[in-house]
């Protein structure tokens, strides 16, 4: 790997109420996440479902640096993202349960999250898809002279698809508003990174592109945050694309389908040493922010907009058959006038 | 006051279609390899960057997954993209895009979000360009839900399906033959949007239908002249739009004729010929005559020379003594 | 001296065919994502890394086009190549490679570079995995010259396709159906290569014909059972090589029958159903007492919950509705 | 563009006779493709023809530096390519006229031409598309313990494609013996390459994957050979990959269909000057190697092949009817037994 790996080091402490909110998200996502495992076994959720547990601080401290119209696109890994984007944990959890009041109506399930009003632009499960979709979200921007900047979550092994440099060459010949966020948890699925990449310094490979790019501790949501907002910042300032990444670990295995026999026990455990929310909970304990009756609280108000999440979704109602067709094409018609 | 007729071609209806889509509409831009200095690679967007600019007659690198990606993303960020791929050939590089993402992001999203783009591209053999630069696939791209595939075959649709798919919400494939860009004819100088819901019937018949669209419609045409000279008299229908197909057309021409005859200049199997055929059984076989019959292109990655291309491909005396066939089933 | 039979699955039988297709012949190679360390995602090649190592049991960075070109090269460069692309959904992303290499090399160089190679990938829907995880392009890929299509749909064509597409010495493409790798049933220890040239008749039967292949074979066959309660004997024929189709045995089948019923879990416009339908017509027109019915995916892209799901596929019960329905065809 | 655009200074004139094969096989090219000129303003020879005039030192150094079991895989603009490996020029021109006798049978024409006893594994029309099967080569050769390089041909404008990326990574993670030869003529069709590259240097872009790769002057035949020569023998050593990228540029337009209006004449000009041919016959005559009769003789002799080899064409037969649907499987039919 290259000198550049030495990541920003500890920011300061932001006030506790900010702390708060940073640690409620992660809070939020594990538990929501743990829920899915549980409801996942129960066979009451199907499909693919990859968890995020061990990456949260990365949607966390990403989204924390996006105001409400920048455009975010993830992949099947997006409970995260799509949580700390702000979509309420009860459309969330009804689209697992395929419900129609889940945020695709219950037609996407755990791969295909989408809010239009957030500016999420979903979930998309062939990798490396995303990117090329973020490419043209911010040029719309551009020429709309909008100050927008488009965000697009990927993995390292993503970066080994053709998308990736086409569309990072794209993003920089045409200087575009665009943050890449390359989550890298060193596997994609059973596969390591020294048998994806060459080269495996995903931000050194980017740089040859012509972007400003920069290894961030992905488990430091702190850390996340701050380089965060600074590229969205030169971003807005007209910087063109930047690219972090976030080096990260995922806790669970691929998916729920996935023995996870690839990857050494011990391996995860010095990784969950590092546990992202164990961190930051430390750091707010020592600057003396927050208390055991503190984080009870929080995780008890997580655990409760989870649980009656599942309440709701359960007496949701299916969308009826006879709606199976709908969607293929849009229903308000041609522009000025229906179909 | 009337409209009077100037002199085009298919080329300059097409260029006339995206300069005032452009004119009457700041979200529409052009986008594709060479459509700038070049001036488009068959030359539909020349002198267009002369007049609106390179951000909206923009050139992209070689890089058709992304471009076309980006494409889908801009019709989400509520541009009006026109994409050109150069030919239907490298739109394979684009394919998932198109099918997965251009095609799917409405229903995946529960009707969130829809994507209005169109995407022109080349399409066609019978100018020796082998293997790699002659497929015909629009029939094969109307397999997939959530898109409309059109093929003019005409220069008033050159002119005149543009500006209504630009209109569409969703995404539409606009495939041009690229034997009919020098195509030569006359139209109105106000010819604008024309629909794009339902076949045409370019010439009555009553004998027998001859179903086609796109570069063989002039070789069909051509073949009912020959049935006439045989008192044979052909109904033609250029099918237009290859995906929602107007069954209702050829349907009701084959209820009125009682035999039809396909010509698609995709590969046989599988080829839409065999949609029209199968949707002809479903609906109107106690019509029939005889057998529909199909002509289509030889199964072959495209040769390079003439005598063998001509051979692989529809011609119009195949497609007229197809339809002598079904004249005589029997005999057949 | 028999054969004992042996418990198997359908995907120990998949592993059984690459492992002995090994041991034979050190040109044979796997190759793609996943199928060392992690044991295939669907675990097909689970234990194959530990017996033959890195180098034969090669895991792939995520680069589709690349991975299927190579195999493409290694091919002609004398190496039996499997490769396996995950699942047909990003088999999109290869495409250009499959088509205009794999497929046309051959005839591009008047005869003289061969590609044997076999490319394998899961395809279909049924487990609820939502729009880009459940297409079925089998008989959509069965459209291109030069490709041979199979589909094993029993545990003997799992374990037996294989060896004999790898003695092919053009490009064999095999798709194995998602829901059947847990597909239970014995197969004799010394199972090894079939026949792909023909399709079979897994259900005889005198008065409807069923065809289908892959996945649905077996909701056809439930589905001979709903119409044998009702007293209607249904022929079920497999397909098995969706390209070139054994046209003989389906339409010998409809000569007797008069009646058929396509079962195709692709999209209905444009499917393999479609070209069955088609060749019916062509051949046996006269022969029909009913038109040729076909049982497709409702054309969307697939939605996540089973009800929806489900009302999107061909089932059983659908499937002898349509054959009813074939047995009083004025009524329908 | 890097510091690293100094290529390889001139290296020593070779013997007399070698650079005489140099010189003939540059004087066959280009009096090749001007008679194809010629016969395709005739519409004798149809369809897409690219033509390589000024680019012919590229072709001919590569291939100088190959031995018979290397692998060559070519574009569609790849007369030259096919000339500097010693496909017969009969074969090539009957090829260009679609007849029975051309190197595909005439089913290929100018943009597939194929010679299998050369391993001229074809041109490709698809741009970068001849990258994944060069991996593919390179890996049979390798698992065969073949001591053999591959050698593949590419513009600039193949490098913007995700092929591209996907190849060099493959090449690299696998220490393949592939020698990737990009030629920089600046333009893809009519999109120079700053519109075509964020970071338009090619060479130091293939770096960033693990590659050795060097910046080449594509004009001088002598640095090119050299170039080659380094590159494969440091292949057969085990060194894996390598790029050269060849400076150069092509002096006619991007193919015959090609109205040529996005380059200034001037700039033409100013490459025309650098005219390979002119520099190797300069220096083979400061050297003494050469003189006006040497030199004509030489024509005389190419003249002479190319003429020939029209008039063989011209009277050779077209492939029959009958036999277009030959060559989609192979007739030999399984291993083991016909089909
Ligand atoms: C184009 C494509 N190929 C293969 C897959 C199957 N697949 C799903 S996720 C995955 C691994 C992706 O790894 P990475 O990009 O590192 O993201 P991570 O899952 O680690 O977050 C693979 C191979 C896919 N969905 N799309
Ligand atoms: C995938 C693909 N896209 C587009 C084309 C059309 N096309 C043919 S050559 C070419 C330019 C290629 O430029 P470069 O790679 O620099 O090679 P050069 O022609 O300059 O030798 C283009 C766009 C193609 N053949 N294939
Ligand atoms: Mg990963
Ligand atoms: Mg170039």
């Amino acid at each position: 790997m290259s000198k550049r790996t030495a990541t920003v080091t500890a920011p300061p402490m932001p006030e506790a109420a900010h702390g708060l909110d940073l640690l409620r998200t992660m809070l939020l996502i594990r538990r929501f996440e743990e829920t899915c495992a549980e409801l996942y076994s129960a066979a009451r959720i199907r499909g693919f479902v990859h968890l995020y547990v061990g990456e949260e601080a990365v949607a966390t401290g990403v989204m924390s640096a996006l105001g409400p119209d920048d455009a975010v696109l993830s992949t099947y890994r997006e409970h995260g993202h799509a949580l700390a984007r702000g979509l309420p944990v009860d459309a969330l959890m009804a689209e697992m349960f395929g419900k129609e009041t889940g945020c695709s109506r219950g037609r996407g399930g755990s791969m295909h999250l989408f809010d239009k009003s957030r500016r999420f632009v979903g979930g998309n499960a062939v990798v490396a898809a995303g990117l090329p979709l973020a490419i043209g979200l911010a040029l719309a921007d551009k020429l709309q002279g909008r100050d927008r900047a488009t965000v697009c979550f990927f993995g390292e092994g993503a970066a080994a698809e053709g998308e990736f440099h086409e569309s990072l060459n794209l993003a920089a010949l045409w200087r575009l508003p665009v943050l890449f966020c390359c989550e890298n948890n060193l596997y994609a699925m059973g596969t390591a990174i020294a048998k994806e990449h060459a080269q495996p310094d995903i931000a050194l490979r980017a740089e040859s592109y012509g972007l400003a790019a920069w290894p961030v501790d992905g488990m430091d949501v702190l850390a996340v945050e701050r380089a965060a907002q600074r590229a969205v910042e030169a971003i807005r300032g007209g910087a063109g694309p930047h690219l972090l990444e976030l080096r990260t670990y995922r806790f669970r295995a691929h998916s729920m389908y996935d023995p996870d026999r690839y990857r050494e026990k011990a391996e995860i455990e010095r990784w969950k040493e590092r546990d992202p929310i164990d961190a930051l909970v430390a750091s707010m304990r020592a600057a003396g922010q927050l208390d055991d009756a503190g984080l009870e609280a929080l995780r008890d108000e997580v655990a409760g907009l989870v649980a009656a999440a599942v309440d709701a979704a359960d007496q949701a109602p299916f969308e009826p058959v006879e709606n199976l067709t709908r969607f293929i094409t849009s229903e308000a018609g041609p522009e000025g006038g229906q179909r | 006051m009337t409209a009077t007729l100037v002199e085009t071609t298919y080329r300059e209806a097409l260029r006339a279609a995206i300069r005032q889509a452009m004119l009457q509409d700041e979200r529409v831009f052009l986008m594709g390899e060479d459509v700038g200095d070049y001036g488009g690679c068959f030359a539909v967007s020349l002198g267009l960057l002369e007049e609106f600019g390179p951000e909206r007659i923009r050139d992209t690198p070689l890089s058709e997954s992304a471009f076309v990606g980006a494409g889908i993303g801009a019709a989400i960020g509520g541009m009006r993209p026109i994409v050109e791929i150069m030919t239907v050939n490298f739109s394979l590089l684009a394919l998932d895009q198109i099918m997965n993402n251009a095609a799917s992001l409405l229903h995946m999203s529960g009707g969130q979000f829809n994507v209005p783009l169109v995407i022109r591209m080349t399409t066609g053999a019978g100018r020796q360009l082998a293997a790699q630069h002659s497929h015909s696939l629009e029939g094969w791209y109307a397999h997939i839900p959530g898109l409309r595939i059109l093929a003019p075959a005409t220069l008033e649709d050159a002119r005149g399906m543009l500006p209504t798919a630009l209109r569409d919400p969703d995404p539409v494939l606009i495939f041009e033959h690229g034997s009919l860009y020098n195509m030569k004819g006359s139209l109105p100088d106000d010819a604008g949007a024309v629909d794009i819901d339902r076949a045409a019937v370019r010439r009555e018949g009553a004998d027998v239908t001859l179903i086609t669209y796109g570069g063989t419609l002039g070789k069909t045409l051509e073949a009912a002249e020959l049935l006439a000279a045989d008192g044979i008299s052909a109904e033609v229908i250029d099918l237009r739009t290859l995906r929602p197909l107007d069954d209702a057309t050829f349907i009701g021409s084959v209820r009125r004729t009682h035999r039809a005859v396909v010509v698609d200049e995709g590969w046989r199997s599988g080829s839409l010929s065999a949609e029209i055929s199968a949707r002809i059984m479903e609906q109107a076989l106690y019509d029939l005559e005889a057998p529909v019959a199909r002509v289509c292109s030889a199964e072959v990655p495209m040769p390079y020379p003439k005598h063998l291309e001509d051979a692989a491909l529809p011609q119009a005396a195949t497609i007229a003594e197809a339809a002598r066939r079904s004249m005589r089933p029997a005999a057949g």
